[in-house]
This record gives C-alpha cells, structure tokens and sequence, in this order.
C-alpha cells in the first residue's frame, strides 16, 4: 500500500508523529502560535487601553483578569506572545546560522581553522552573556525588536557551533562523506548532498532548543527594562506586575499568568526536543 | 595534564582581555556618543559637575591616542582603579562591588553545588525508576523553562505572600544588627531562602534531566551489559553509571555557569538581594556606567574563575584527561 | 560549637532594641557614601536636618518660620538683616557653636565655588556683632532667595571645615560628621544608615526630645520592596509613590497623610513643558489648545489611583504660593480639559487635517507629529504620557509616547531637541513662589545647554524682569501682589509648559512600633525623610513620635 | 560420557519489536559438556550471539520463548533473576565480544574486579588479588596493570584482562563471544589457545566459543554447532563437520573457508549466492531453503534433528543426500 511504503520510507517522521512527547509539544506550540496571530483580533481591547475596572481577577472578560490600572493582562499577554516569537524567529535563526556555519567549517577543515574558530566559540561559552547584552543595550538609545534580536541571536550560538562541529566530525569520518572528497566534489555540494542531508534532523532540534533559549534571553533583558523601546512584551509584561506591586498586592493573574504562558511555550519546545531526540536516538526511545 | 590546563587558562586569559577590551571600547564607539551624553547628564549638578567631568576626562582620556588611552585603562584596572560609583558618589567602584559580591557568592555557591548534586541524585533515580520517571520528569521540565525570574515571582507570591512565611525583600531584616549572632543568622537564613529556591529549583530541572538521560545512556553502555552479564547488582551498575555520568555533568556545569549567574542577577531584583544583579539593575537606572562596567568586569571574572575551579574538578575526576589521553577541551 | 553560641548571645545585645528604632526608607538611593554638607544632592539624606542644622524651620503647612539656630532673624533695615542665634549650642564634638560658624559658612562660598556661591553677588558683608549675633550686609537684597536661604543653609563647623584643603571641600566624603543636631551618624552598611539620637542636643530642653533612640534608614529599592515591608511591619514610614495604598490602605493598617483621596499632601508640580524653538509648537494657539486637551483627571485616577490632584492651571499650591494665586488671572486665562473647545480652537488657529490622513497639520500645511517622553522605567510617568498622547491624539494631533533612558532624556531636555517633556525637578514646595517661577520661567536659556529649567525656552524678557523684580521685593510689599499676578497671567497666556498634576508627598507609615504619626488631624510635623527637606517639619515628626504600646 | 554441564532443548527466543517477532533464535538444542569447548559458528546474524545473549543477559526485546536451558540440572530459563545472579561468574561466564570497551572508564582495573567479586561474597583481600596477579601473570601481564584506567591498556591487555575477569571465580560454564574478532592473527592465536589453557588447567570446567571463524574452531573446539537464521543447522565433533558435513549451510560454509590463510574481513559467504533471510515474523520451512541447492518441497517445513552418528545431528530434510556425495 502506498501508505504503508510513505511510513516505510520516512520511518523517522512516522516515530516522531506517534511520539507522545512530539506531539503534546507541538499541539501546545501551534496553540501558542494562534494565540500569538489570533489572539490580538479575539480580545476587543487594545493592550494599553484601560478595558475595565483595575484589580478584576480573571473572568470571562477579562480571562487573565486586569492590572491595577485596569489594562487587560490576557490583551497584554497575546500581544507580547507576539513580540516574543518574533524574537525567537529571529534571534534563533540568527544563533542557529552562525552556531551551524562556525560548526561545519571547524569540523569539516579541522587544523588551525578548526583551533581558532574553537577558540571563539569557547571565549563566547564562557561569557556571562546577559552581562554582556546588558552592558551592549545599555548602551543602545533606541532599541526595536530587531535591534533586541539580533544582540540576542549574536550571543547566543556558541553550543550550537560546538554541537555541529562535532557532528560534522562524526558525519564526515563516514565512507560516503570521505569518497566525495576524495573524487573532488566541491566543499559546498558535500555540505549539501552528503552533511546537511544527514544533519537536517539534527539542526532542526538545534534550531528548536535556540527559539526557547532566545526567547529566555530576550525576556530576561525586556524585565530588566532593556527590551525594546516601543510596544509591549512578555518580559516587559512581567516587569510592570513587579514594579506595579503585583506580587505584594494580590494580583497573582498579573504576575504570575504571562510568564506561565511563557514558560508553557518553552516546556513546550523542550517536550518536541526530548520527543525528537528519542525518535533520532532510540536508545533514548527504550525508556 | 599540563597541556589541558595551558590550554585553558589561555582561553580564560583571552576572555578576560576581551571582557576587558569591550569595557573600554563601548563607550567610545557605540554609536551615539555615549560619552557627551553623561557628560551632559552631570551639567545639572553645580559643583559635582566639574568633579565627574575631571573624572570623565581622566580616566576617559578623551585627549590622548587611542592606544594610550587603552594602555591607560589597563594600567589603572590593574591598580584596582575601575572608577568612581555616581550612584554611589563618590566611593570607588571597586568598593562597591565587593560589598555586593558577597552576596553573589553566598547565594550561588550553595545554589549551584547543592541543586548539581541532588538534581543529579534525583535524575539518576529517574533514570532506573520508570515510575518515578514518568512523575518528576514533566515537573523537571518545567523547572527548567520556567525564566527565572518568572519563578522568583511565582515563589515570592506562593511562600512570600500567600503563605507568608519568608520576607521577599533585601538579605536581612531592618532591625537586626549584622554581626555574628543567632538571631542575625536566623534572620539572613529567612531573607536568602526563598532567592536561594528560586536558584535551586530552576537550576535542578536541568541538571536532572541532564543526569536522567545519562543514566539511560551508561545503562545501555557496554560496561553496564558486561557487569550485569557477570552478576552485578543494579546498585552497582548504577554508581558506576553515575560515577562516568557526573562527568558531563561536570562539564556542563562549566557550560552553564553563565547562564546560572544571569538568572541570580534577575533572581536578585525580584527579592531586592542586594548582590551583583541587583546593583547592576540599580546601576542602569541611575545611568552610572563606571558601576555598569565594573559588574560586567567582575561577573566575567566570577563566571572565568569558577569555571577554572571546575575545570581543576573535572581533571581530578576524569582519568582521561588527568592521564591526558583526551585532548578535548 | 559552644564558643560560637556564647560568641553569638554575646553580641545579641548590639542590635537595636526594634521599640526605640524607627525604621523609614524612600530617601535613600544607594549605599550611604557622602555626608558631605557642601555637596546637597550628594549626601545621605539626613545629614542636612539631623546632623547639620539650619538657621530657621519652615512649616509649609502653616507657611510659619520656626527659628532653630537662629533665636530670631529680621531686616533691621532694607539692606541688614541681624540674625540672633541660640545660646548654649554645642557641636557633637564638645567646641560651642557661634557666630564664627555661620559667618564662615557663608563665606566659606566666597572663596570656594559652591552651590550657593552666587550669594555673594548681592552679598556685601557680614558682620559679627558679639558671638551669638551677626549682620548680613546686602547691596541688591533678593529677599525671596533669602528666605529660602535661611533654611536651607546647612551651617558647618569652622573648626573642621577651615582645615580642609579647598580641592576636598567637594569630594570629601565627611563620614564623620559633626553637627549640631538630634542624631549622629552611628553606623552605615550597603542598605542602610543609622542614626543614634544626640542626648545632648540643645532642642530637647527647647521642643522635646526625639522619640526614636535609633533611626534606620533603609535603602529600599523600589515600591514593591517598601509595600512588602510595609505589609510585614518592617518599615515604620515609607516614602515612596505606591501603586495600590488607596486600595489596601486600610487592610493594611497604613497610615496616610489624608484619610481618603487625595491620601497624600502635594509637594511638587508635573508640567508638560513644550519647546517653543520647535515650530509650530512656537505657535501658543497651539500650545493652549493642548492644554484644553488633556485630561489631567484621568491620570491621577487611573495611573495614580486618585493619590495626586490635579494641578491649578497657574501650577501655585500650598499656603506660601497660593498668597500670590490670582483668581481673576485664572478665570480669564485658566484652562480645563475640554476636547470639543479644544477642537474648536485648532480649527480657529488654522489646524486642520489639511492632508486627510487623519491628522491635524500645521497652518502653513506640514504635518504634526509630536514626541512626549519621560525617562524609560519612571512607570507612573510612563502611563501618564500614554493618556496624554491619547488625549491629544482625540483631537487630532499626532502625538506618541517615548520612552528614551534617563540619560538621553536629560540630554534632549538639555540640547533642546525634544517636542515635549514632562518634568518635576524644580517645582518643589517652598517659602515663595519666586523658587518656582525662577525654574519654570528661568532666564537661563541662552547657553549651549540649558539646565535651570524652562525648558520650552520660552523667551520672554519682560516676563523674566518681573520674577527678578518680584525676588527684590519684600513679601508684604503690596506691588508683590501685582507682580506676582503679572507673571501668572503672562504664563497662562503664552503657555510655554501646562501644569498637569500634583506630584505627592508621598508617605504612609504603619503603627506597629510608633503611633501619633503626622496626619490631616494631627498636623504636627511632616512625614518626610526625603534630602534636603528635613527642615519641612521631619525632626517635629520625630518628636511627637509615641512608641506604640 | 562426561557430565553435561549444560542441557538447551528447543530455546527459543525472539525481539518483541513494534512490528512483530524477530526470531532470532528459534528452537535450538544441543549439551556442552564438562571438561569440551563447544564451537559455535555461523554467518552474522545466524543467532549465535542471540544465543549467548540468552543464556546470560536478556534484555528487552529480546524475550524467552519457550524451550529449556538446564546449568547443572537447573533451568536457568525460569529461574527468578535473583537467584541466577547467584550462578553468574562463579557458575556461568562471558566474556563479550565488545571486551575492549567492558571497562569502566573511571574505575582501574583493580577496583572493576573488586566490585565484581564483591558482588558475589568475595572479599578482595590481599588473598584473592594475590590469586589474580597469578592468572595476570598466566596471560603474561603484569600486576601493575591492576592499577591502571582501561584507557591506558592496549586492545590486547583489554581482552586478555577481561577473560581473566570473566574467568575469575572458576565458571563451570563460559561463553566466549566473538573474542577473536577484534584482534589480528597472532593475538587470535594467542587468545584462542588461552582459552584452552584455561580449560586445560581446570579454571573454567567448560566452556562455547562463538565465531564465525571455523578454522579457528577446528583448533580448538571438541565439537562444533553451526547455525543458520536462529536455527540449529548441526552440531558434531570438530573433525566430522569438518570432513563430513551433513547440512548444505555447513558445506557452504566450509567451501567458502579460503584453503590458506584466513580472510574474514568480509563476513558475508562469497560461496553462497543470497542473504539470510529477514527474521521478523518469519514462518516456518526450513531458513535455508532460499538459498540451498538441495531444496525440495518437503523444505517448507520446518526440518526435524535427526542423528546422523553418535554425537553428529543435523536439521535437513535431504542431509542423507548430502552427506554421501560428501564422502571421500
């Protein structure tokens, strides 16, 4: 049947879709998604206006309940939901690019390329990063959600450039990788036909774990009030509530709700990347 | 041996001669002078104004070379000189950073090797025990998303607020007398409690989850096979696993160790402990850059030093690399 | 183990016994550093008031001088005033304060450039008459400056301060302070000062003695922490601005100046200054149509939850300044939010939506688009402005918030390039209302920076004449009155910045440990540990302080 | 006749996977008997690791099936895992064919045996290392090595280091899985005649070498077994499966063998044309058939053991046919 040989040829895809972690995650994920494109059309408020009285807990018109100003936090939540993924589009691409470009061109040289740029990537591993995002975004007047992620993205490679070196090593000391090279087929067919062929699965799950570390990242700068200048985000969300006394006050829906929604969002990649490794790794899968 | 730790050492060396190098070259070239703009910052203050500006210009530079200036700025960092604090005016910066630091220490040191060891125990538990698996790990997961300071939140509202049984503000009560006395100790447990959860727990999803997957990893190993071909007991096989698992561990200890201190410094503004994190965040506000950039300085030097410290564990723990049959730094 | 436990008991009895401490924090930014009188904005709060004194008190309440070092001061004639000082006062380190000191503490400003040095441009001489009096010899007298002068002035030691070197007279830290006042310097650490009551201060035989033995001062970083330790009895008075104290005053047990709204006293003017060198803001059509436009209303109730009231249009409140309120002024040229008059005279004054995007444009057809910002993270400021863009933006003119760092803030304000700005930092409480029309009319607007207020850099030299005049005059002068209602009129008129709101004194304490706290029924004092205005009524506060039982 | 220290009667074994039963060892019965190395040999993939697995580690998928194992009379097969951990290493042995990578990179050698023995009782006091220096020393090592990481060992140290371990305790019974494989040609001698010593010398009292190298096994296994796609394909002593091969496999097998020297990079037999067949929910018929010359419609069921001789069976339905153009 022709479903059955589908299965049969992408085994992988088939795991993955019947793997239970899979696929809570990614049912979570899509949920935030449309929240995060949805969300800001189904809520009638705009996320600065005062839609209502201020210290409302949650109800059905105000499912996250109100600041104490009033302002809707479920408004406020879906429009910085928003901000979010865009950060952690972009700013994960960017770290996934870089971190899979050092990575491939230290592993596949090796010699002194391989030393040196190992030796950037060590220096950047052991920087204290949000010291360092800190000490740039203070220095930054203005800072849009681009500016935000691409500080973020810049910083955040480092792992993945090791991880991909040492699966580069591992993919390039196989005989398929080794005959093309000997037979004089260009680096960047290689890369394309032999590597990225087998890493795909590999990059994919970097790719994940760097959208949730991004992520992480740029709101810890929004709490720190170095998120971007203009609009609304999760961190900044977070940040109001503590400095509104959120905490002492009561308001746990505002406190407590937009970084939930957040940490979902993350547990929810994590449980697509757990999911993803057992899959590619079936010793993982026995358990 | 010799030729792991060079190798390291280097790489710490050139770090900190970068964390260094950034400090002295944002202000200069990060685009819209930062400089002028402190600069005028200060015009309001009569008679301070000339003081900060002396200040500005003599450890700036402003009218000397580039070169000179960087030379400069190494020669006075060596002699401790990093500043004078605005917020604090007009105390050394060094000064203030060394009464916070205390802090930083007294938080994170607990919170690292104690969440590190029982994040471990309980992973490697996860690891034999499907039951127990199947239980902590989707909690583990969550602990391990959740941003930190986001769970300084949830901690300070659930046991701060809700239960109240700890004060979710500064290291110590307002009427007690610091000193070496019980009711101070007393008194300074309660305050570092809850920011020390905080660490605790956010830290130990990941180091569990790390040790869990190990475990399974070492169990599948062929050692494991062989010991239990020849009628080992689990126990044993387990420590065995565990002792070889610790080392990535180790090594991953070292990896996070950034990250771990960037989630105290947001953990210490949610509870006003008034470590690194705190001041830096007091720091920006006030706009006081000398104090910006001496954190910056010394949460590199903290992060460069305890990895080190880890580096020497990792040699004492691992044959491979004390024998130095591994050149994998 | 047991070394360690008597160790341990063995110190107990160092700690502050919690009854006789009053514990209070919102003045105190960072860890104590600088008891340096001669640099104001510098030092520990407290150390001007309760280390180092003043020559007179002043109630704003009452609008009354209370003479602390000082017996008596007055203008003996248009040019001399005499000053009598107490007998019998002696500085913390046992010599006797005289004469000597307060003559050298002024003129310790002629030869060193200080903050006060600009005196000596209408002082002539000052004389010691015997060792407890002396005469101030004036060529120009700027008697309003004066009045602020005599209790503002921390008096210092000659003794100490003439030893040291003219280049530390700015960056000495002082930390140990001598004084003459009710409490010592005891002890610092990174969060906090303490402050041990002086047994032998003169006053306590004259208005009491303070009742708290110790005085905490506590480095509270921010609202949230002073709510929390409100909440938990840590902190007997806070003096910040928090959100939520109308709602959970009462659960709580805090204690606010006003039962109800507007729960605190007023103690400085917000103003929405807009920068005449930018056109159209040139324009005062403009400008005073802005003024009908915003709703001041909705922000002290929605952002401040109704703990500020909304500004006179002349900015004037308390007693000193509302002397010199002219109503006839205000009735004619007032404002008040009213959108559809405000609409009404854009149209009037030619703006309109000439390019049908929605948006007012310029008379001449250019399009309008302002930029409001306060400091990123001042969050009631923060709201505040997105209401005013809001209001502005119902009637039609493009207007956003902005959020910039404090740093380019400050910079914009200064350099003149910003649209409009809210500010607050010379519109303080004071004994005449000349120290606020000096800042929001100033005439320093002509150098490279302009950091004395008026930030509009409205330029208006007869409007400048008037307030210079108005310094000259003495306050019972009858031409003070006309003056005064002059520079009222001439700035409703040409509307360079809007009052907006009262920016409170915030406070609210809590009766765990100290009761008879400062209130609308009991206005004995004022709740206030902010610098440089302990002379407000803050040490009558400490001294009518019960512990609680 | 000597005593049988181990008795297999129709074991089976399968791996539970997802989609179904890999039969990998599918009815097998044979004795090895005190005092005989028993060869087992087959193409990879033929069950003889199944085989060993089974009898000593079994380990989701792979599962018991039916059939019975008996070590000393006991049936190791049903026995509580608890009370067969008592058997193991005093009783019953391997030593693996991943024997390079059986250490625990950060335990010397000395603590792995220690653990090991301590497991079973023992206590590894001066006594009982004393007795390990003199087994050391037996494979020509010395007893420093004890105090050495497994990472500072050569291949050969290792393997010698782990059939010393596995040997330790004197096992009645010891599987010797693929040992060979890893080593070049003098240290498969070496290691081979090593495990006859230890046979020789009374250390271990029997014990089943699993390869798919014959010509090792012809030097020094008593019998032999041969296996094909988790079937028994026949068993006898060395020299008559050598010369009098009674199963086609077996034939094949030897056809393919190089006259001289030993080649077995490839395993794959260049003498027979196919691939074993795919085990995974295979039916029944004799597993040979696809590829076997001889194959008759009586193949598709699954062949009968028949004894050929004393000591000599084979599993063929046409072995009679074989075995006599065979002769000669």
């Amino acid at each position: 049947m022709a479903a059955r040989e589908f299965w049969k040829r992408h085994e992988n895809l088939y795991f993955a879709l019947t793997n239970k972690k899979v696929l809570i995650g990614i049912s979570i994920f899509t949920l935030m998604i449309l929240l995060a494109i949805f969300g800001p059309a189904l809520t009638p408020y705009s996320y600065d206006e005062f839609a209502g009285e201020g210290y409302l807990p949650p109800s059905k018109d105000h499912l996250f309940g109100t600041t104490l100003m009033g302002k809707d936090v479920f408004t406020r939540t879906v429009y910085g939901l928003r901000s979010t993924f865009a950060v952690g589009f972009i700013a994960g691409t960017i770290a996934t690019l870089i971190g899979c470009i050092i990575g491939f061109l230290a592993g596949y040289y090796g010699k002194w390329i391989d030393e040196a740029l190992m030796m950037i990537t060590n220096i950047f591993l052991v920087f204290p990063l949000l010291a360092l995002l800190i000490i740039l975004a203070a220095y930054l007047p203005y800072r849009g959600i681009m500016t935000i992620s691409i500080i973020v993205g810049m910083t955040a490679w480092p792992w993945t450039a090791r991880a991909v070196r040492s699966q580069t090593l591992s993919i390039k000391n196989q005989g398929y990788v080794n005959l093309s090279r000997i037979s004089g087929i260009s680096v960047f067919r290689i890369l394309r036909e032999d590597i990225a062929a087998n890493m795909f699965s590999y990059v994919f799950m970097v790719y994940i774990l760097q959208f949730s570390g991004t992520i992480l990242a740029a709101v810890g700068l929004e709490f720190l009030g170095l998120g971007p200048t203009q609009g609304v985000s999760l961190g900044l969300v977070m940040q109001n509530a503590v400095n509104w006394n959120a905490i002492q006050l009561g308001l746990w829906w505002w406190a407590i709700l937009p970084g939930l929604v957040l940490t979902i969002l993350v547990v929810s990649l994590y449980f697509i990347n757990t999911g993803l490794d057992e899959v590619f790794n079936p010793r993982l899968r026995e358990m | 041996m010799g030729k792991y730790l060079s190798k390291k050492l280097l790489i710490y060396l050139i770090t900190f001669f970068i964390a260094v190098t950034i400090n002295w070259a944002i202000p200069r070239f990060m685009p819209g002078d930062p400089i002028s703009i402190l600069l005028s910052r200060f015009s309001g203050l009569e008679g301070g104004r000339e003081i900060i500006e002396g200040q500005f210009v003599q450890s700036f530079g402003l009218n000397q070379p580039l070169l000179t200036q960087y030379f400069n700025f190494w020669r006075s960092l060596f002699a401790g000189d990093l500043g004078i604090s605005i917020y604090v005016f007009p105390k050394p910066v060094i000064n203030v950073i060394k009464e916070a630091i205390i802090y930083d220490i007294i938080l994170l040191v607990p919170a690292i090797i104690l969440s590190w060891i029982v994040g471990n125990k309980l992973g490697a538990y996860s690891g034999v025990n499907r039951k127990a698996d199947n239980i902590m790990m989707p909690f583990f997961y969550f602990l391990t998303s959740a941003p930190y300071f986001w769970f300084a939140v949830v901690v300070a509202f659930i046991f701060g607020v809700k239960l109240a049984f700890f004060p979710i503000s500064n290291a110590y009560s307002s009427t007690v007398q610091p000193g070496f006395n019980l009711p101070f100790i007393f008194d300074f447990l309660k305050h570092w409690f809850l920011p020390f959860l905080t660490l605790f727990l956010v830290q130990l999803g990941g180091w569990a989850i790390g040790m869990r997957n190990m475990i399974i990893y070492e169990r599948s190993s062929n050692y494991s096979k062989y010991m239990e071909s020849l009628g080992a007991s689990d126990r044993l096989i387990r420590n065995y696993g565990f002792r070889n698992g610790i080392l990535p561990q180790v090594t991953g200890l070292a990896i996070r160790l950034g990250t771990v201190v960037s989630g105290a410094l947001l953990t210490e503004i949610v509870f006003s402990y008034p470590g690194l994190g705190y001041l830096m965040l007091r720091a920006i506000l006030n706009q006081d850059y000398f104090l910006i950039q001496g954190c910056f300085l010394f949460i590199v030097i903290m992060v460069l030093a305890a990895n080190f410290i880890v580096d020497i564990i990792y040699m004492i723990i691992d044959p491979r690399v004390r024998l130095s049959y591994s050149g994998e730094v | 183990m047991a070394v360690i436990l008597v160790f341990a008991f063995a110190t107990v009895s160092l700690a502050y016994e919690r009854s006789e401490t009053l514990v209070y924090g919102g003045g105190l930014w960072g860890a104590p550093s600088n008891w340096n009188p001669l640099t104001p904005w510098a030092e520990v709060t407290g150390t001007g008031g309760l280390v180092y004194e003043k020559l007179f008190h002043y109630y704003p309440l009452s609008n009354e001088y209370q003479p602390w070092l000082a017996e008596s001061g007055e203008w003996v004639t248009d040019n001399t005033y005499l000053i009598t000082l107490r007998k019998g006062i002696k500085w913390t380190d046992g010599e006797e304060f005289n004469a000597e000191d307060v003559k050298f503490t002024f003129e310790i400003a002629k030869d060193n450039p200080l903050h006060y040095s600009n005196i000596w441009d209408w002082l002539t001489d000052i004389e010691v008459v015997d060792s407890h009096k002396l005469m101030f010899i004036f060529d120009n007298p700027h008697y309003q400056e004066w009045k602020q002068i005599l209790y503002d002035l921390r008096i210092i030691p000659e003794h100490i301060w003439s030893k040291i070197p003219a280049d530390e007279l700015l960056t000495t830290a002082n930390e140990n302070p001598v004084g003459t006042g009710p409490y010592m310097a005891d002890s610092w650490a990174q969060d906090r000062m303490i402050w041990v009551r002086n047994e032998d201060w003169w006053g306590n035989e004259v208005f009491g003695k303070p009742a708290p033995k110790n005085l905490v001062n506590l480095v509270v970083s921010g609202n949230n922490v002073a709510l929390g330790m409100l909440m938990k009895r840590e902190l007997d008075l806070s003096n910040f601005f928090i959100p939520g104290v109308p709602k959970i005053k009462d659960t709580f047990g805090l204690t606010t100046w006003y039962k109800g709204a507007p729960y605190m006293l007023s103690e400085n003017v917000a103003l929405l200054f807009l920068n005449t060198t930018k056109k159209p803001l040139d324009d005062v059509k403009l400008r005073r149509a802005m003024a009908f436009a915003i709703n001041p209303e909705m922000i002290s109730e929605k952002v401040f939850e109704e703990q500020v009231q909304v500004a006179d249009p002349t900015g004037l409140f308390g007693k000193a300044w509302m002397e010199y309120h002219s109503e006839d002024v205000v009735d004619e040229y007032g404002f008040s939010y009213d959108p559809a008059k405000a609409k009404e005279m854009l149209e009037q004054a030619g703006y309109v939506d000439a390019d049908g995007d929605g948006w007012r444009d310029a008379p001449d057809g250019t399009e309008m688009r302002f930029e409001i910002i306060v400091p990123n993270g001042w969050t009631d400021w923060m709201e505040s402005i997105k209401i005013i863009a809001n209001n502005l933006q119902e009637v039609g003119i493009n207007a956003v918030p902005g959020f910039p760092d404090y740093s380019i803030y400050m910079d914009k304000i200064q350099q003149g390039t910003f649209d409009m700005v809210i500010n607050n930092f010379g519109s303080s409480r004071s004994a005449t209302p000349f120290t606020y029309w000096n800042w929001v009319a100033s005439d320093e607007i002509n150098g490279e920076i302009v950091t004395d207020g008026n930030y509009s850099r409205y330029d208006d030299p007869e409007l400048f004449n008037l307030i210079d005049e108005f310094n000259v005059l003495q306050s019972d002068d009858p031409r003070a009155m006309e003056v005064a209602a002059e520079i009222q009129k001439k700035l409703l008129q040409a509307m360079p910045s809007i009052p907006l709101w009262y920016n409170g004194l915030w406070a609210q304490s809590t009766s765990q440990y100290w009761t008879n706290w400062p209130t609308e029924n009991n206005p004995e004092g004022y709740p206030c540990t902010w610098a440089g205005k302990w002379q407000y009524g803050s040490i009558e506060m400490l001294i009518n302080l019960k512990p609680a039982q | 006749m000597r005593e049988n220290i181990l008795e297999i009667r129709e074991l089976k074994a399968y791996y539970k996977i997802l989609k179904g039963d890999v039969k990998a060892l599918d009815g097998v019965t044979f004795n090895v008997r005190r005092g005989e190395i028993l060869g087992v040999a087959g193409e990879s993939g033929c069950g003889k690791s199944t085989l060993a697995s089974t009898l000593i580690y079994r380990k989701p998928p792979l599962k018991y099936i039916s059939g019975e194992a008996r070590l000393l009379g006991q049936d190791i097969m049903k026995m509580p895992e608890r009370e067969f951990k008592k058997l193991r290493l005093k009783n019953i042995s391997i030593i693996p064919q991943y024997a390079l990578d059986a250490f625990s990179p950060t335990k010397k050698i000395k603590t792995f045996i220690g653990d090991l023995v301590s497991e079973h009782g023992i206590r590894p006091n001066k006594k009982f290392y004393d007795k390990v220096a003199e087994r050391l020393d037996m494979v020509n090592l010395d007893p420093s090595v004890l105090n050495r990481y497994s990472i500072e060992l050569s291949g050969g140290m290792k393997q010698r280091i782990i059939m010393i371990i596995s040997s330790i305790l004197d096992p009645d019974f010891l599987i010797a899985d693929e040992i060979t494989s890893a080593l070049d040609v003098s240290s498969q001698r070496f290691v081979a005649n090593l495990l006859a010593n230890l046979r020789d010398e009374g250390i271990i009292g029997s014990a089943m070498f699993i390869t798919h190298d014959l010509s090792i096994l012809y030097q020094i296994a008593e019998r032999i077994m041969i296996m094909y796609a988790g079937h028994f394909a026949e068993i006898g002593p060395t020299d008559e499966i050598v010369k009098n091969p009674r199963h086609p496999y077996t034939k094949a097998l030897l056809a393919s063998l190089p006259q001289v020297g030993i080649q077995y990079k490839d395993k794959r037999l260049t003498g027979i044309k196919g691939t074993p067949p795919h085990l995974l929910n295979i039916g029944p018929g004799c597993r040979f058939r696809f590829r076997c010359p001889y194959r008759t419609e009586k193949c598709e069921e699954t062949p009968l053991r028949e004894k050929v001789n004393e000591d000599h069976y084979v599993s063929c339905w046409n072995s009679k046919n074989i075995g006599s153009d065979n002769h000669g």
